[in-house]
């Protein structure tokens, strides 16, 4: 397809889908509520929005579905860091019922004994597989439960008294820069650590900075690069130490599930992404689900309100003082919530390890395969076993060819492969970041190695194909270059008309 | 267990497959792989779950078991709002965000997810439409985050502290905005009159220090805020800013805050061909001008339009990426990451469905059947509304004069398959109607509720003067 | 994608779905079922079916889907006969509650009483559509729907005493071919007309033939032609004045919907395809669901059984002595008529008339289009309306390039459009059948007139292009000639293994 | 109506674009197109239907509505077979098959449609395994139509009129079957004993004038046939071929007939992948071996395989077109149409999802659950099995013993939320298991029955003997 952009299919007088409009009764009763508006109120000109024929509309997005690569779709081992698994159709088909879609949230509590009942059993699962004693499921995405580790993080302190006093955050460059960033938004002055020679944290560099003025260490584990900081726990009694917390930021839990657990190390408050780790569909970037566990020390700052069980009886306890309140609306991501609770339902405390040791075989099988390709290299603790993923680099073929891991990227396009090149932190050089989790076949990472090595050689015999890719795409080389500037970038369609047209 | 696990899901737990992998890559076992993690750190038992249902037809039996507890507003008559909205999802909408490739794709780059960038860059162009401003963001988690990310980019741009609180404020989506902003902002609520701002009080407490005005538009009451001009006025007059929080259901028929000066509008896309989904599907908009002192405030990625190789084809990124903590960490603003793309994919085919007369009609009908359902219960003896403000598909109605609790209104009605609302004071009661609830509907609640009132009445005859409270 | 045959994609030992299993309880009270088989009962070697992983299969067949040009993407003229109209979403939604799928057809029927509503009102609807007096649903597609015609017309004769006398059926060549497939397997001699030289149905040729060994007229109206027979009542009076029956294919009802109706021309029995007319879709060929409409004095001949209204109450009734029993299981298929009933809801009576006039419109827009594509004609009447559709032909183009219509349908799949090139019968030289039906834009129709022109104009300037086609899709040309030759054809895996390879 | 008539099903009913188009084709309204039709047959009135729902959600309601007064064997308990079948459909299957793709598309060439060719072919292939035969069509309506085009084959094949019909056959099947073949085949029924054929009957009937012997298994009864191979010698011996309707669900562990000797296996797949859908939802298939002789008496369309310009790959096309009535009208084999090819899909995703493990298992399931089911109640006092055969799935329970009737056991049990199974005689219950009645499920029903039997035995004492009918 070329499928316009939909601005550009609009006909006149057309209607996609018709709305049920007032009764005579009810016209009756309140005359005519547009002309009555107050004056000003009355929109003068109606929202240029298209005008299309209902099947036109649903032809269009077809259409652009169908120019979109979801991990059903290709051997999706290339977003690392993203944990692309596979989402069960069963949980779609579980979660398509109106007693779920048109559930409202503060129906009486006794209609909606079935969904408190799945949440609060969730919630215990995930305090088994962390280890820790209280779990909330209210926030929609991982950034934003990392946001809620330090959120109580920073309550905790308050209420001690020492909020004032800790003002620092510390976390390492491996770790998602959601750490740097959420803590920085709540008035925190963030320390980085860069690891060290073998790739480790270095719990050297982490001895000079850590304080008095420490309000916690914020850290992923194992990091983006795939390796495990084995000190783990020596880095979470230092916090301990010195009056600070330790916040696990468990994005990277795939592999580990079953295997270690937060609060064994000590932590006292992590998150998961659900969407990650749980199984739920990723959604084009979201809705995600996060869940924040805490020991039972941060339990009274969870957000609010929290699930109560007695006996058979769910109920929602809002009385908690010391919570830190809202964090979104209601009580989470209901539909990820339901997926999550059937993913480990489906696969249980022996399902759920062989997940992370299929996804760990998968990776250091996958990391065998690339490391074979001349020109791929995987930088740190060179021979060890990596965890569930690894960041390697093309530095080698970039000196050899001048072919940068971005050009590689578009080119794998061409072979129906994602391939991630948004690499934060740019710290390895020509990076790129393969996660192949649990769910691809032997044969499919086969598959994927082959098409990395074919370019690879694409790289070497001809690069112009490389450096002019993609060739067998939706659209062709597109020039980014617009998007940076005021002048030129257009961020809605009316913009674009406006700047490139009158 | 004697035989080998095999399971659905993971393919590689064939146990040949599984074999030939550990050969290649030299190892043993799997626990070779996990020798950084110390021996005292590793899980020594299994984990503590309940036993599974690895055959989908148990599962299937289990999960649909435990939801048909639920009993949904299709088997009750629903009158609840307060944040979550039953309007009705065209199926078009459902079988599109259905679709394989958009709901398991997640954030690949432009060529392979053309689609993905087509649809969410037509997502903020249609939502710009509707409100009538040029800029808005790949969907943020909620209403909630939009607004407190809203006033922090005024309180970033402006070095100020103070926001002034001119409507009345959903309490939960208060709480999240205070507790995101309270490092960086001190809000100061301004009580409101008849429903809506006290344009006047707002006015004389905007000072040098005044980063934003903040208006909500419905209100918590459902209220439309018919001043906004003068607020903006008031607003520019220091140097500030109006940030409008809304809902943009309404845009059909009501002029867009943009026209009458506010600077961001931002707000919740639920209304928008999203179900109830027991209040877990909400996504947020921040909407503003093409001002690059705004635009680069944002947090969110910006999906933009852009000329490729091919003359007169057209290719899509993201829009000053420099400005997200992916690129700079905590440098970046506040952050990005997962939030709502779905949602806000499902949105664009809402309004592209709809169209600019069904957001009219649309408008219509919500204004008419909001106002039938006000006369209906305001004409019941002892049953007031609280202003007389315009209102929106919500708004409170008050059983002081009746001396019937707002609780026991509730409980009487449930019991009749009635959710009437959400009781929000001792008396006050907030009703929700939307195009799902009919004439015969309203009418229905409008007769339960009499009846109760009537019941009361008995027992207590002290109903006069009630009538002069209705509008 | 080139996506393998599936059986390529095997890997012992994985699974796709698990099964539930006998429990422990059942299995000590039966013992070891299939160990106990009666000799040579058990099942010796396994099925050589693929052992793939769950999400394996759902990714093969993901692909398939996106290898297949559905109507939803398409603007889909070009099937012409088969009225490809939209199948609006919201009839999917509805059906997909456990209320229906989940339905068993002999439950208690106070618990079904949904169901027996919707398809007694549909019959109603029909009924009403059609003149006739009663309706039944239970066929599931339109061919047998005309068979059921036919075996209800023998039944009627037989029970009259004519069985025997009546044993011929007259068509004509225009109809549908299955009614005279049908008619032959009922046991019936076929006689086929020809139309005059205006292309109508010749009335002469009928008085000819028609006679006291004449069971019934089987006549579709208007004809794959487009044209409308306006001397039909005259026929169905022929034949009534020999004591024949007359029967009514309307699978090309969908232009005449609230216009003209089968019983006030005087029609015995018709038929329609809820998969045509009534907006089901049509499911890459079936399920598809036939209605058969009949006259008070055929109504005893009907399938069995039927429901009949009570007050509120609706029942089954199958003490019919004189039906002809079943023609399928149970009372058809009830996806599809909930579909149709949904269909005829959202549109009723004047939404309904204005399906036939939009799609006449849409006809005769179309044909004024492509008529002035130099090559292209529409044979017979010419310079009349035509109702739905129009049988063109490409001869003059042919005569000029060599370029065959099915050639040029070739070619058009790569412009991502349907050209129907199975045009039985071959009367018309170098035939296309174009059916705009209601659904499609004007905007859509200048598109697909547009690809028409342009392949015409390739067939004069660059032959080999439209020769050679396609070009732009998933396999290439392909050798049709093996499917023919029994040493060579492969009707399964299994036999092109056999042949091919071994 | 004075407002124009503008629906979302019809872009052109938009007045400008009508009006435009008429302009085109210089008529002056839609009535012009018509002039062929005769003014006494045209309708001078609107059609008389119910007021519409043109605004989507109120079709919803209205349609929900009805549907929602149906309950279905979810929240029933249900034994419910004789034809149509309560199996598990994995989800997949039913997200491939409610894909737009396959959904919507009809009749395309093998080019543009290669998808709908490949799934077809690949379904054709996975039931060729199961069945170990190398023909097998693309899917027909039904296992009634299949096994009448496959005695219809028999006929046409041999120029004979002759079936023996050796097993029982459910009676509806048995309607279908003989009128459409009356007029060329003469059915004989032979009575079965023990629930199955009487194989030295049928081998004493079979004559030069024999066509077919047809043999159904699992029978009406559920009763699975072990004399195929005898059977099939007996067909031979006179030039006559053997017909075996079946089930498929089986095969996994069971012998394939074409394995004893069957020459055309036909039956339905409605067990294969799809749902109950109140018996709406069959599909016939029939398979023979690769002998040219039997598939060019098939009158379905048969998808195959053939090379391409490109080395190496496959592409797909119809075989033997000219046997069909598209191509030859009346001379072509019976007739081709719509059938059912979606649920052919279906199938074909359900055998690729349970792989050879996967129809072991279930096979393995049913046949213990079903033995029992057979156990459990024929374990009641004055209940006994009605023959001592092998059953897959199904068998019958009289009740005679027990002097009470199967309506007076199914009223009795629908009261408590169980369909027990259907009367198929005034004492007799035919009762269906299958891997969605557990063990729980089962001594459910055998506890109800229990319950009824025994407050009848307090009425009539007279149960004497009836343990020893009891298999």
């Amino acid at each position: 397809w070329d499928e316009p952009v939909i601005f550009e299919l609009t006909t006149p007088g057309e209607r996609g889908v018709l709305v049920s409009r007032p009764e005579p009764g009810v016209r009756e009763a309140v005359g005519d509520v547009v002309a009555d508006l107050p004056a000003g109120m009355r929109r003068e000109k109606p929202a240029a929005l298209p005008e299309m024929g209902q099947m036109r509309v649903l032809r269009h997005y077809l259409r652009l579905s169908q120019e979109n690569l979801g991990a059903d779709f290709n051997i999706d081992v290339g977003q690392g860091t993203c944990t692309m698994k596979y989402a069960p159709k069963v949980n779609e088909t579980l979660i398509s019922t109106p007693k779920l879609t048109e559930l409202h949230p503060l129906q009486d509590q006794g209609d909606v004994q079935g969904i408190l009942e799945i949440m609060w059993s969730l919630e215990r699962a995930v305090a088994e597989i962390s280890g820790m004693h209280s779990v909330s499921l209210h926030t929609s995405g991982g950034s934003t439960a990392i946001w809620t580790n330090i959120a109580m993080i920073r309550a905790y302190h308050e209420a001690n008294g020492e909020g004032e006093q800790r003002d620092e955050v510390i976390t390492t460059i491996f770790s998602h820069p959601s750490n740097a960033a959420t803590a920085k938004a709540a008035g925190y002055k963030v320390i980085t650590l860069y690891p060290d020679a073998d790739g480790y944290p270095d719990a050297e560099a982490l001895r000079a900075v850590i304080g008095p003025r420490t309000a916690a260490i914020m850290i992923t584990n194992p990091e983006d690069t795939g390796i495990f900081n084995p000190r783990v726990k020596e880095w979470v009694d230092l916090a301990h130490s010195v009056g600070a917390l330790a916040s696990y930021d468990q994005a990277n839990a795939n592999g580990i599930l079953g295997i270690t657990r937060a609060r064994d190390a000590g932590f006292d408050v992590c998150h998961f992404n659900l969407h990650k780790t749980f199984g739920t569909p990723h959604g084009c970037g979201g809705p995600g689900s996060g869940a924040n566990a805490v020991s039972e020390a941060l339990a009274p700052f969870l957000p609010g309100p929290v699930i109560v069980r007695d006996g058979d009886r769910f109920a929602l306890d809002s009385d908690r003082p010391q919570s830190i309140g809202k964090v979104a609306p209601f009580y989470g991501v209901a539909p990820n919530l339901v997926r999550a609770y059937a993913w480990i339902m489906a696969l249980g405390a022996e399902g759920i390890k062989a997940v992370a040791e299929t996804a760990v075989l998968n990776n250091n099988y996958l990391m065998k395969k690339i490391l074979e390709i001349p020109g791929a290299s995987a930088p740190y603790a060179t021979g060890r076993r990596r965890i569930e993923q690894v960041r390697y680099s093309w530095q080698e073929l970039f000196e050899e060819t001048g072919i940068s891991s971005e050009e590689i990227g578009i080119r794998a396009s061409d072979f129906g492969m994602h391939y991630w090149t948004s690499h934060h932190p740019y710290v390895v050089p020509q990076p790129f970041t393969l996660e192949p989790t649990e769910s691809y076949s032997m044969a499919e990472l086969d598959e994927y190695a082959a098409v990395l090595a074919e370019v690879a050689r694409e790289a070497r015999e001809t690069p112009e194909v490389v450096r002019t890719a993609p060739h067998n795409q939706t659209v062709h080389h597109t020039h980014h270059d617009d998007l940076d500037d005021p002048e030129r970038w257009a961020i809605t369609w009316r913009a674009y008309q406006r700047k490139y047209f009158s | 267990m004697t035989q080998p696990f095999v399971h659905p899901y993971l393919p590689n737990t064939a146990p040949d497959v599984k074999a030939a992998m550990l050969a290649a890559v030299g190892a043993a076992s799997t626990d070779e792989f996990y020798a950084d993690i110390p021996e005292g750190l590793r899980l020594d038992r299994p984990l503590d779950l309940p036993a599974p249902f690895v055959a989908e037809q148990d599962l299937v039996r289990h999960v649909d078991g435990l939801l048909g507890r639920n009993v949904s507003t299709r088997e009750r008559l629903s009158f609840l709002g307060a944040g979550t909205y039953n309007h009705y999802v065209p199926a078009v909408v459902d079988e599109v965000i259905n679709r394989s490739e958009f709901l398991t794709a997640y954030a690949g780059e432009p060529y392979e997810d053309h689609g993905r960038f087509q649809a969410l860059f037509q997502y903020q162009s249609l939502m710009a439409e509707l409100l009538n401003m040029d800029v808005v963001n790949v969907p943020t988690y909620d209403g909630f985050q939009a607004t407190a990310t809203s006033l922090s980019m005024a309180g970033r741009m402006s070095g100020r502290r103070g926001v002034i609180v001119a409507s009345d404020v959903l309490p939960d989506k208060f709480s999240r905005v205070h507790d995101f902003v309270r490092t960086n902002l001190d809000l100061t609520v301004v009580p409101t009159v008849n429903g809506t701002a006290d344009v006047a009080a707002v006015a004389a407490l905007a000072t040098e220090q005044t980063a934003a005005i903040w208006v909500e538009t419905p209100s918590y009451s459902g209220a439309v805020e018919t001043a906004i001009r003068q607020l903006a006025d008031a607003a520019h007059a220091v140097g500030a800013v109006l940030v409008v929080g809304t809902d943009p259901v309404g845009y059909g028929v009501l002029t867009p805050p943009a026209d009458q000066g506010a600077d961001i509008v931002c707000g919740d896309i639920q209304s928008l061909g999203l179900h109830q989904w027991f209040g877990g599907a909400h996504a947020g908009f921040i909407a503003v001008h093409d001002d690059p002192r705004f635009v680069m405030e944002m947090p969110s990625r910006l999906f933009g339009l852009a000329t490729t190789d091919v003359p007169g084809e057209v290719g899509f990124g993201d829009v000053a990426y420099d400005r997200t903590s992916f690129a700079h960490r905590e440098d970046g603003k506040e952050w990005v990451g997962t939030a709502a793309a779905l949602w806000g994919i499902a949105a664009g085919v809402y309004l592209a469905l709809m169209g600019p007369q069904g957001m009219a009609d649309l408008g219509e009908t919500l204004l008419a059947r909001t106002r039938y359902a006000q006369l209906q219960l305001s004409a019941i003896p002892g049953v007031a509304l609280t202003d007389t403000a315009l209102h929106l598909r919500e708004f409170v109605v008050d059983f002081s004069a009746a001396s019937v609790t707002a609780h026991a209104v509730v409980d009487t009605l449930r019991a009749q398959g009635i959710e009437p609302g959400v009781a929000v004071g001792e008396y006050e009661l907030l009703v929700a109607v939307t195009e799902m609830t009919g004439q015969g509907d309203i009418d229905r609640l409008a007769d339960a509720v009499a009846s109760v009132v009537a019941a009361s009445d008995t027992a207590d005859t002290s109903t006069s003067n009630t009538e002069e409270k209705s509008a």
